[in-house]
């Protein structure tokens, strides 16, 4: 994984050449004064380090009350597409009562956690979405998945006629920012959140026709 | 010592709710520190409420009473102006008393 | 991959989105409201609002002196009607303050502590849990009063417009901002209700709720250790207590809620 | 009256003594029931309490929320209009130990207490009334514990 970091300046240069960003002086001051006020408020602690607050391309174009230019959100996309990994050997589902206990999992990754490494991370699934029908507590900031491999006509994860679906679904969970240059989810897979064979295991609970969330 | 607690004793006909607030951690003794190591149970273990001086109540605790407990109940007859203490005794022998006025 | 599958895929994702959402929230709306309301009655944050309220006329510190005389904004000693005004300009710190940070000014400035020493005491710990007391007793002297902060001081403008940015700033591993989850209308997680923090949310609600006493872990919540938390769920490195963003967010926040009525000390799960 | 000195130096002792037994505290209190506080059924816990074999009765009353946003503090009553009540107690059928709180009643209280329990995981509570003549009179209710929050 490879994080582009961009200088606030660059990146105001950025928006005002590719999108022609009508902004003020005075408020691209305030955005440079912003972000300065960030890196002097933050301080290291733990695995969570003050380079975090460095963003990529897409952090920063979706860091206003208003969306990028059309311009600079499909070149986010771009990027996000062309660094899609696929699964080794084409290994897209795993086993979805492991990715039931990811989905449910919302730890990871804070300062309080001791390690950054994939393994100890959870999906945080059911913070933002509703999936399986049993858990009643889940968030509504992203779409219900409930019968998502059922509604999508998903009757055997192997078919030719299954592959379209399975390989959004690997993208969408790899890097939302595919299909959506301001996506709220997490790059799971691109910023290393979970490794392949958790993200499988997260696909099974969505496609798999054993899944409860398809029954 | 322990802090205060809150009691609020109001009088309605016949009656007076009594509604007390003690600060407590109610340690369940089945956690562990950061290190891994147990904490130890520590938690309320009698609760004694007397109304002008005579005990009306009685409890005993465990510790999955909740953090900072809240304990509410009625006394017969008592009228604003009368006294409502509450006291408590922990595990650990540490002990506090409070008295409200009935409103 | 082609353009077209993504169109197409986009598409069956985009017929399905709305279907399911509303099955079994609806008892689970009612039973959550229903819980929380009968913790109403008998909010453990009254026994830190007695702890502020007494530590606040103790004379303490190396001067042994009261905060009495404490300007909170509104004059020395006026505590009423001081929360729902903050943050606000201070010209002797020649600073935009929140409550916590002006706090820890008066114990400085009138009792002589040392406020660096208490910045980076934990919360919950030493000066660090007086503080929030006195900040939970503070906030409750302005109950039932509406959000009204100043913004005549061109620092408080700024102080705004800084607020504002750092809210919808991007960062960490998981991309996210304050908006990702505060900026929209009826959205949850899990079951908590996510206000919209870039509006005025209604009464009691966001701004207008905290300090709150969290019923999860049992501790009294300053809107420092809120915002401390929400970086630390954020993903984000860690924000220094008083520092110029978490102070520029209250005022953000402040701002946005101006005319919401104030229920802090709040419960909060 | 100790100072806070003192008794910071008590209680690390007591807390010492704990470490090093690794048991349940030892009770401050001879009236405090041990053996009802360490059941793990709430049959075990009043029979420990001196009572007989529990039966459902619709006299007494259990309150509480249907769904607890948080485990660590959930709202419960234990309540009955039945004469004779000697105690009333409040029980978490899956906590580790079952008993939460006993109330002794006196004429000059209603039978009729509140107080919040932890609760592990969703569980049925019960609220059972210790009759004078030995019976053991109890209401259920299932309360189910939501996980809340970022979970982080």
């Amino acid at each position: 994984m490879k994080k582009e970091t961009f200088t606030f300046a660059a990146l105001g240069a950025a928006l005002l050449a590719v999108a022609g960003c009508a902004s003020t002086p005075s408020s691209s001051d305030l955005d440079r004064e912003a972000a300065a006020v960030m890196k002097a408020s933050f301080r290291d602690q733990g695995i969570a380090k003050t380079d975090r607050l460095n963003q990529d391309l897409g952090q920063a174009a979706c860091s206003s009350d208003k969306p990028p230019s059309d311009a600079v959100a499909q070149q986010v996309m771009d990027q996000a597409r062309a660094a899609v990994k696929w699964p080794a050997g084409g290994q897209y589902i795993g086993d979805w009562r492991e990715g039931e206990k990811l989905a449910q999992n919302g730890r990871g990754m804070t300062w309080t956690d001791a390690s950054a490494a994939a393994k100890d991370n959870g999906g945080s699934c059911y913070n933002c979405h509703q999936i399986g029908k049993a858990e009643i507590s889940y968030g509504t900031i992203g779409p219900s998945l409930y019968n998502y491999g059922k509604n999508r006509g998903v009757t055997d994860v192997a078919a030719p006629t299954a592959q379209p679906i399975v390989e959004y679904t690997w993208m969408k969970i790899w890097n939302g920012k595919t299909y959506n240059a301001c996506s709220n989810m997490p790059r799971f897979g691109h910023m290393g959140l979970l490794d392949e064979k958790q993200i499988a295991n997260v696909m099974a609970l969505l496609l798999d026709p054993k899944s409860p969330v398809n029954q | 010592m322990a802090d205060p607690m809150r009691i609020r004793a109001q009088a309605a006909g016949d009656k007076t709710t009594v509604r007390v607030l003690m600060s407590h951690e109610m340690e369940t003794g089945q956690r562990k520190d950061s290190a891994g190591k147990p904490i130890p149970a520590w938690f309320i273990q009698e609760v004694t409420t007397a109304h002008n001086g005579k005990t009306v109540m009685t409890a005993q605790w465990g510790p999955s009473v909740a953090k900072n407990p809240f304990l509410q109940f009625n006394v017969k007859g008592a009228k604003a102006g009368d006294k409502i203490t509450v006291s408590w005794v922990d595990n650990k022998g540490d002990k506090r008393t409070d008295e409200a006025t009935v409103s | 991959m082609t353009k077209q599958r993504f169109t197409l895929a986009a598409a069956a994702v985009l017929a399905l989105a709305a279907t399911n959402a509303a099955w079994a929230q609806k008892s689970a709306a009612d039973g959550i409201a229903e819980y929380r309301k009968m913790l109403e009655d008998g909010n453990p944050a009254e026994l830190f609002e007695a702890k502020g309220a007494e530590l606040w006329v103790t004379k303490r510190g190396p001067k042994n002196v009261s905060l009495a005389q404490c300007d909170l904004g509104k004059g020395p000693g006026v505590v009423k009607g001081a929360f729902v005004e903050l943050p606000r300009y201070f010209a002797d710190t020649k600073k935009v303050q929140d409550l916590e940070s002006r706090l820890v000014s008066c114990m400085e400035m009138l009792q002589g502590f040392n406020a660096a020493e208490i910045a980076k005491t934990p919360f919950g710990r030493g000066e660090m849990a007086n503080v929030t007391a006195m900040a939970t007793w503070i906030a409750a002297e302005s109950r039932g009063m509406r959000f009204n902060l100043p913004q005549g001081h061109a620092e408080e403008n700024h102080s705004y417009e800084i607020g504002k940015r750092a809210f919808f700033y991007r960062g960490g591993p998981m991309d996210f901002s304050c908006a990702s989850c505060h900026s929209v209308d009826g959205q949850r997680i899990r079951l908590q209700d996510l206000p919209n923090l870039t509006k005025n949310p209604g009464d009691g609600i966001g701004f207008a709720a905290w300090p709150a006493y969290r019923v999860s872990n049992g501790q009294m919540w300053s809107m420092q250790l809120r915002l401390n938390d929400c970086f630390r769920q954020q993903r984000f490195p860690y924000p220094g207590f008083g520092s110029e963003a978490t102070v520029a967010l209250g005022t953000y926040m402040g701002v946005n809620a101006k005319g919401a009525e104030s229920i802090a000390p709040a419960i909060k799960r | 009256m100790q100072t806070r000195r003192e008794m910071l130096a008590h209680s690390a002792t007591v807390a010492g003594l704990l470490a090093t037994a690794g048991l349940l505290p030892q009770t401050a209190l001879a009236a405090w029931p041990q053996a009802a506080f360490e059941a793990k059924t709430m049959a075990d816990a009043a029979k420990a309490l001196g009572g007989g074999a529990p039966a459902p009765s619709g006299d007494v009353t259990i309150t509480g929320p249907d769904i607890a946003e948080n485990g660590a503090v959930v709202p419960v009553g234990a309540a009955t209009t039945l004469p004779g009540v000697k105690q009333l107690l409040l029980l978490v059928e899956k906590n580790p130990s079952v008993l939460a709180a006993v109330f002794n009643v006196t004429d000059a209280v209603e039978a009729n207490f509140n107080t919040r329990v932890k609760m592990g995981q969703s569980s049925n509570v019960y609220a059972v009334a210790m009759m004078a003549d030995g019976k053991v009179l109890y209401a259920q209710k299932e309360i189910k514990v939501t996980l809340g929050g970022c979970g982080g």
